[in-house]
């Protein structure tokens, strides 16, 4: 690797509202690699790989293409230069054909110029050709699996004649026969001589497909290493900083009665015939891809989606939850995945934040007192250590974490007998992680019934009593502590039958 | 730069009012027609414009946007803010502005129904002033369209709305007409259908006319916007030969029409005359030279004598007057 | 709160709370309160008939039945819906209501089921929107056509009137100098501050607007305050169509043609923000008076109805990028 | 799968064939009413009424597809009429192209301050139009000075287009009317630029990662249908032989929006069809003669129009479900 590298990164930083989650990335991508970008969920990785694909602007920095200074202002440039970015669900247009989607955006030829309709149908077919995938160009988009979008994508790169192609997260939510293919067609890419930027969890997929790896940690480069030269513990290491095992302290909690029961919950096309029971002061974890159904399982009880068939039992009876509010009369709490969407009322103060679930608390006779809120919302602040200027500051003002604590004390008001917490240590820096595999375990110790949905398996090993693993909307393995290992959730994770939009079509 | 209170504000209006009532100032004037935009109108202000000059008045128009039944009413309202000494309306309802008129009238304001009146409601306004006596205008209509098909043959009517009280008073005049004189025992009304004063619609329903009814003679259209729709049909599909039209419109409206054939006349009286009458009537009222009562009469240049009839109504001239190629560049309205 | 934060370097955790100074003043209803103020002085000054407090308050009575549907208004858009159909929900259940009178059903029965027509109206709309997930804006456009339309085919163009003596005229009964309607108005206006600003629903109005998602997660029963909120349009509507017969002592189908725009100004100039989750029932009660004030103000200065009609719409479109600008500074 | 019946799946599938069929059953309920519904002249008329609904909606199927929406067509078509009107009537010498130049150029530029409005403030276009409604609205009484343009000003030439033919005994107007809507077809389906208008609608925030610069053409779109508007308004004046500022073009854009929905255009953006807009457009021009031929008061039109806008939402919406339902079952059946 003599030559000048093909994209040289000094000095990267980026800041968002005054806040640094990008600071001085040096980093050097050589032509004809596989490089993997390793980190926990905001360590940095995605931005960086965004700023190199034009999405964001760097703050300061210098970024420079076969020796050559270029700036990456927008995404049209960055495709100019030759850099493609493949969004885990990719970005498409729904409402147009395949073949339209390969060429949307193309600087190649005049605004005003013609559709060559029957020349861009035949390029996009000899692209599948190609690939070797089989996707009828002349469809829209909106059919096409997660996968085949992804193929769409990196065929529109080659199209665009492109030397990086950076792929974030891209086998999440793709079969291991559809993980097989895309490995397959990288290592092809590679040999052509293109870079590949990588950006992945699973480490295993690391050290199958990668040359050289980049882990993050807060914001910063930590180190670049030879993939050959490490293993999976020296690289959680740098990730983490120290064991992730080191962090969780769990006490043990009395196990007692049944608190939750589900049993044959099924919903055509997201999950089927679903049943499992938590007890009190039990933590079960529930382990599986993007993808294979744990949030809408988790939405269905919850009364968000309902299920169209099935029981819940709470306490050993029968319910019916039909929205959520049934859920929390009956003493269930639920912490989104997506917290920005889900959880957070962006605008508005912590404090409305905060007493959102308990409004029979905060007005017990109809009017909120104000007293009564200023005295949740101090109780809560003091209990979770959330770190606020003011109480009445817009929860967006927040820090992430901050922000997972005020939804988590949300919850705690309503004293729930049953939590179902999806991913919510996601994009949490690791400090506060500690704080909430505190409070999860003291809170199974109360003697609460815990359903933790989490993609990291450590933080699923490390404190479940009991870990259920799901596969394409079916719940394929109930595993206990003791017989857990990342091998056999994995094993059960991963899908059995290739569901997979390249094979039934025609 | 504030230098009104609110206190200052109604003494000084109140002063204003009562100061009008002095006849030393100029009568003022302000005439509200239906709305903004409409030409008839235009015409009429010329009339209210003239005669100020003629008179010494001051004259103001203020129209609102639309024809709707309440847009008159802020407009009456700021009028007797303002103090003026007469209200001239054409009213876009007979019945909606019953209690803003009565406030008005209450503080000396002479209140004129102008061009139409407040059919059942006539003790919310002073007297009205309306171009011809409106039983004539049916009748007038029916011998028009006669006198072209030779009094012989299948008629129809292009109307405004519905429920337009005037056009509805004529429609049933035509038809009593058709029945009771023999002199059109030959003319036969097919149909009576209704454009809502909208070109598009009543562009609309005169095509259907000509296509439900092949044997069709004439078309009577009794509002200007009818009228001028259903010439544009005729002119189009070519039938001027077959099918003859008359209604009520203005010459600048049919000028066109009347002057390549597709029309041969049409009638209508004079808005111009209207807000002449009217201006010489408020005028007189105010300074007390002429009273307000039924029978009584007065003179009006150009007009000649003018009697209050019943209902303290006054008309402008005694009949239609017709439109047709010999005399309609005489006329500029 | 506290006043005394320290002013640290950006960090992780939190960015600073903004100085209470900018609370108070950076705020929509501030610019709709100077917007009346300078309304009011320019008035002044074009006519010197203008500042009367009772004329004021009598030309107000001609506005102030949009008034009190858009205060109800103002929940829904701060629920993050909208509804542009109440000037057609005003024309159809006034309309209902003289046909019934006529055809000899008792007034309180004809007023009842006027109320009912609201409540139908508002539920069909709300039911679109909450059930079926369309998007209220293009939905209520659709019913507006709808309900202006069927209240012609019911009531022709006809004027209905011939009411009796008692219920004409609401706007002529004064209490202690101001008409009943404006006093309906100001206790509506309490009322709805109250609801909005003390209880659980009003939270939840702005919790819904700001994320109905979020909502939906909390428990919070969305579809419910949507339903509730459209079908107190309608009866807000059907409230403000008999105000409105009562006043002109008759119905015609074209009642409160273009009404809409009107109270979406009378929302907007208020500060309500267009996407949800922010407003005030103060900025909506401010925004009806300045446009009483500017539209009384013009007409009694004898301003042309054109000009009229070009300051309304160019107020919408300022009022709501003034809006918007405010809320971007203090969003961040 | 046989040649024919996959044929008639693919008619059924097509919203396109849907309407197709509605207008063939409509041309026949009414028709078996009142015969003379099935005859040439009827043809005529029908035709004859087209071409103002179809040239305007044009414009609004671009903006709807863009994902926006235009209320203020309506003031804009009155404006250019009006612009135009007037100056025939004040500069007779001045060549009638030109005047009608000038009156399209100033509805796009109406149009374009309608973009940039909502694009440089990110406003909902839905609210800024029914702002410019009434703006517009006020221009028009202010150029024209509340007056009228009476017929006698109106050239002859330019009323002809409505009632002279070059072939076929066709109308100008209707030969004009299906020329722009052939143009916007190739516009839209073989141009790119027409084609960023779909991506825009289709992702509204991918379109820019694609290198659509979504700002000069929310403009593009919004100056096209407030250009098309205005050529609208010149064959208002064509049609109807003069233009008055109050009542041109009131409601006309609830009219429009029912043509274009109806067409299967829809307001999600992305999605839509020329043809499916002819149709939509002929399917309510079809309407709006049939009922005065059975009696019908016109007072029901307006009830036609919301229920149709009603309904195509409804089924615009179950189109989608049943799509995104049938793609679910179609990914956990395997």
């Amino acid at each position: 690797m003599a030559d000048a590298p093909l994209i040289a990164a000094r000095g990267i930083s980026k800041q968002f509202a005054g806040v640094e989650v990008l600071s001085d990335v040096d980093l050097d991508l050589m032509a004809g690699e596989i490089h993997a970008l390793l980190g926990e969920n905001g360590a940095g990785k995605s931005t960086f790989a965004k700023i190199l694909a034009g999405v964001h602007r760097p703050t300061r920095g210098t970024l420079a293409l076969n020796g050559q200074p270029v700036e990456v202002n927008n995404p049209t440039t960055a495709q100019r230069l030759g850099i493609t970015l493949i969004h885990q669900e990719p970005i498409s247009f729904p409402d147009m054909s395949v073949a339209e989607n390969l060429v949307l955006g193309r600087t190649d030829s005049a605004l005003l110029g013609r559709v060559p309709w029957a020349e861009m149908e035949q390029g996009a077919k000899d692209l599948m050709t190609q690939l070797g995938v089989r996707i009828d160009v002349t469809k829209p988009m909106r059919g096409l699996s997660i996968a085949d979008q992804q193929m769409v994508e990196i065929a529109r790169a080659l199209a665009s004649d492109s030397r990086l192609i950076i792929m974030d997260e891209p086998t999440a939510p793709l079969t291991p026969k559809e993980v097989d293919t895309l490995f397959k067609i990288a290592r092809r890419l590679r040999d052509e001589g293109r870079t590949i930027i990588f950006i992945s969890h699973r480490l295993e997929e690391v050290q199958a497909l990668c040359d050289r790896a980049t882990i993050f940690r807060d914001g910063a480069l930590v180190d670049t290493v030879d993939v050959v030269d490490v293993t999976d513990e020296d690289i959680i290491k740098l990730m983490i900083g120290r064991p992730l095992r080191e962090l969780i302290h769990k006490t043990g909690s009395e196990i007692g009665e049944v608190a939750l029961e589900v049993s044959g919950l099924s919903q055509p096309g997201m999950f089927k015939n679903i049943s499992f029971s938590v007890r009190k002061g039990e933590i079960v974890g529930l382990a599986g891809l993007v993808g294979a159904g744990r949030t809408d399982v988790a939405r269905a009880i919850f009364g968000v989606a309902p299920a169209q068939s099935g029981t819940i039992n709470v306490n050993g009876a029968p319910v019916t939850i039909a929205e959520p509010s049934d859920a929390i009369d009956l003493g269930l709490a639920f912490v989104p995945e997506d917290r920005a969407v889900a959880g957070i009322f962006k605008t508005l103060s912590v404090e409305h934040n905060i007493t959102a679930t308990v409004p029979g608390k905060i007005a017990p006779r109809g009017f909120i007192s104000r007293g009564i809120e200023k005295a949740l919302t101090a109780q809560s602040v003091k209990q979770l250590r959330i770190r606020l200027a003011s109480v009445r500051q817009p929860i967006g003002e927040l820090s992430g974490g901050n922000q997972q604590k005020a939804i988590l004390a949300r919850w705690l008001h309503t004293d729930p007998q049953i939590l179902i917490l999806d991913e919510p240590t996601r994009g949490i820096d690791i400090g506060v992680k500690a704080e909430f595999y505190d409070m999860i375990g003291k809170l199974a110790a109360d003697g609460r019934a815990i359903l933790l949905i989490s993609s990291e398996l450590p933080e699923l090993l490390a404190l479940c009593d009991r870990i259920l693993v799901m596969a394409e909307g079916e719940l394929t393995a109930d595993l206990l502590r003791a017989d857990a290992t990342q091998e056999t959730i994995m094993h059960a994770a991963v899908p059995k039958t290739g569901n997979h939009a390249q094979e039934s079509a025609a | 730069m504030f230098k009104k209170s609110l206190l200052l504000g109604i003494s000084l209006s109140v002063a204003l009012i009562s100061g009008a009532a002095l006849a030393q100032d100029p009568v003022s004037i302000v005439y509200i027609p239906k709305n903004t935009g409409n030409p008839y109108f235009d015409s009429l202000v010329a009339g209210f414009e003239d005669a100020c000059k003629e008179l010494n008045c001051e004259f103001t128009m203020a129209a609102p946007a639309t024809a709707e039944a309440t847009s008159q009413i802020p407009f009456i309202t700021a009028q007797t803010q303002r103090g003026v000494d007469v209200i001239a309306i054409s009213p876009n309802s007979p019945d909606a502005m019953n209690q803003v008129l009565d406030r008005a009238r209450s503080r000396g304001i002479l209140v004129l129904a102008v061009n139409g009146d407040l059919v059942d409601n006539y003790e919310h306004r002073d007297a009205a002033i309306l171009p011809v006596d409106f039983t004539k205008t049916g009748p007038g209509q029916v011998e028009l369209v006669g006198s072209m098909i030779g009094y012989k043959g299948e008629i129809a009517v292009l109307s405004a709305t519905t429920d337009a009280p005037d056009q509805n008073t004529w429609i049933a005049a035509m038809v009593d007409s058709l029945k009771t004189n023999p002199k059109y025992k030959d003319m036969n009304l097919v149909a009576t259908v209704y454009g809502d004063d909208e070109p598009q619609k009543s562009t609309t329903e005169a095509e259907a006319l000509l296509q439900t009814y092949p044997d069709l003679k004439g078309i009577i259209s009794p509002t200007t916007v009818g009228v001028a729709a259903a010439a544009q049909v005729i002119q189009s599909a070519g039938k001027a030969d077959e099918v003859k039209l008359t209604g009520l419109g203005t010459p600048n409206q049919m000028r066109p029409f009347i002057k390549d054939g597709t029309v041969e006349a049409v009638q209508l009286w004079s808005p111009y005359n209207e807000g002449l009458l009217a201006a010489y009537f408020a005028v007189g009222v105010k300074n007390g030279t002429i009273k307000n009562e039924v029978g009584a009469t007065f003179e009006v240049p150009e007009l000649g004598t003018i009697t209050i009839g019943e209902h303290n109504v006054m008309n402008t001239q005694a009949e239609l007057t017709t439109f047709n190629a010999d005399n309609i560049d005489d006329f500029d309205f | 709160m506290t006043m005394q934060t320290e002013t640290a370097k950006p960090t992780r955790d939190s960015a600073d709370a903004r100085p209470m100074w900018q609370v108070v003043l950076v705020r929509p209803e501030v610019m709709t309160f100077a917007l009346l103020v300078g309304a009011f002085i320019i008035a002044s000054n074009l006519s010197p008939f203008f500042s009367d407090a009772q004329f004021i308050l009598e030309s107000s009575t001609y506005y102030v039945e949009y008034s009190i549907i858009a205060l109800v208004l103002t929940l829904v858009i701060i629920s993050g819906e909208i509804d542009l159909s109440p000037a057609a929900m005003m024309a159809l259940s006034a309309c209902v209501f003289a046909a019934l009178y006529q055809a000899g059903l008792p007034i309180g029965l004809a007023m009842i089921a006027s109320l009912a027509t609201g409540v139908l109206m508002g539920l069909f709309n709300g039911i679109l929107v909450v059930v079926f997930k369309l998007p209220s804006i293009i939905v209520t456009i659709g019913t507006l056509t709808l309900y202006r339309g069927l209240a012609q085919v019911l009531a022709g163009d006809r004027s209905i009137g011939k009411f009796p003596q008692w219920f004409n005229g609401i706007d002529y009964r004064l209490i202690l100098d101001v008409p009943v309607p404006v006093i309906v108005f100001v206790i509506i206006s309490v009322a709805l501050a109250a609801i909005l600003g003390t209880t659980v629903i009003g939270r939840q109005i702005y919790q819904v607007g700001t994320s109905e998602i979020a909502s939906i997660h909390a428990g919070i029963r969305v579809r419910r305050i949507k339903l509730g909120l459209f079908v107190a349009m309608g009866v807000a509507s059907s409230i403000g169509g008999l105000l409105t017969a009562s006043r002109l002592a008759s119905v015609r189908y074209d009642m409160a043609t273009g009404g809409e725009l009107q109270m979406v100004l009378m929302v907007m100039l208020g500060g309500t923000y267009i996407f949800g989750g922010r407003g005030s029932i103060l900025g909506t009660f401010l925004a009806s008076w300045l446009l009483v004030i500017i539209a009384t103000g013009m007409t009694v200065a004898n301003i042309a109805i054109t000009a009229q009609l070009i300051v309304m719409g160019a107020l919408l479109i300022i009022s709501i990028i003034a809006t918007n600008a405010i809320y971007a500074r203090t969003q961040r | 799968m046989s040649l024919i019946t996959k044929f008639l799946s693919t008619l059924l599938h097509r919203r396109e064939a849907g309407i197709a069929v509605m207008i063939v059953l409509l041309a026949l309920v009414v028709g078996a009413i009142q015969p003379r519904f099935l005859t040439l002249e009827t043809l005529r008329i029908i035709a004859l009424a087209i071409p103002l609904i179809l040239i305007a909606a044009m414009g609004q199927m671009m903006v709807l597809v863009a994902r926006h929406v235009d209320l203020s067509i309506g003031s804009i078509l009155a404006f250019s009429s009006i612009i135009a009107g007037i100056m025939f009537r004040d500069l007779p010498d001045v060549p009638i192209i030109i005047s009608i130049v000038a009156a399209i150029a100033c509805g796009g530029a109406l149009g374009f301050a309608n973009g940039v409005i909502v694009t440089l403030f990110r406003l909902p276009s839905i609210i800024v139009t029914l702002g410019t409604l009434s703006l517009y609205r006020g221009l028009v009484f202010l150029v024209s000075g509340a007056r009228q343009v009476d017929p006698q000003y109106i050239p002859r030439s330019l009323i002809e287009m409505s009632q002279t033919s070059p072939i076929f005994g066709i109308p100008w107007i209707v030969i004009l009317a299906f020329v722009i809507a052939l143009l916007t077809y190739f516009f839209l389906d073989h141009v790119r630029l027409g084609r960023q208008i779909y991506a825009l609608g289709s992702n509204p925030v991918a379109a820019p990662l694609r290198g659509i610069k979504v700002v000069p053409l929310t403009i593009l779109v919004f100056t096209m249908s407030g250009a098309l508007a205005g050529l609208t308004g010149i064959i208002y004046a064509s049609r109807f032989g003069y233009v008055n500022p109050g009542i041109t073009g009131v409601g006309f854009e609830f009219t429009v929006i029912a043509a274009v929905v109806i067409g299967g255009v829809s307001i999600n953006g992305g999605v839509g069809t020329v043809l499916g807009t002819v149709l939509g457009v002929i399917l309510l021009g079809m309407v709006n003669v049939a009922l005065p031929l059975l009696g019908v008061s016109a007072f029901w039109q307006d009830v036609i129009y919301g229920a149709v806008i009603v309904i195509a939402l409804l089924i615009d919406k179950s189109v989608r479900d049943r799509s995104a339902r049938a793609l679910a079952a179609a990914r956990s059946a395997a």
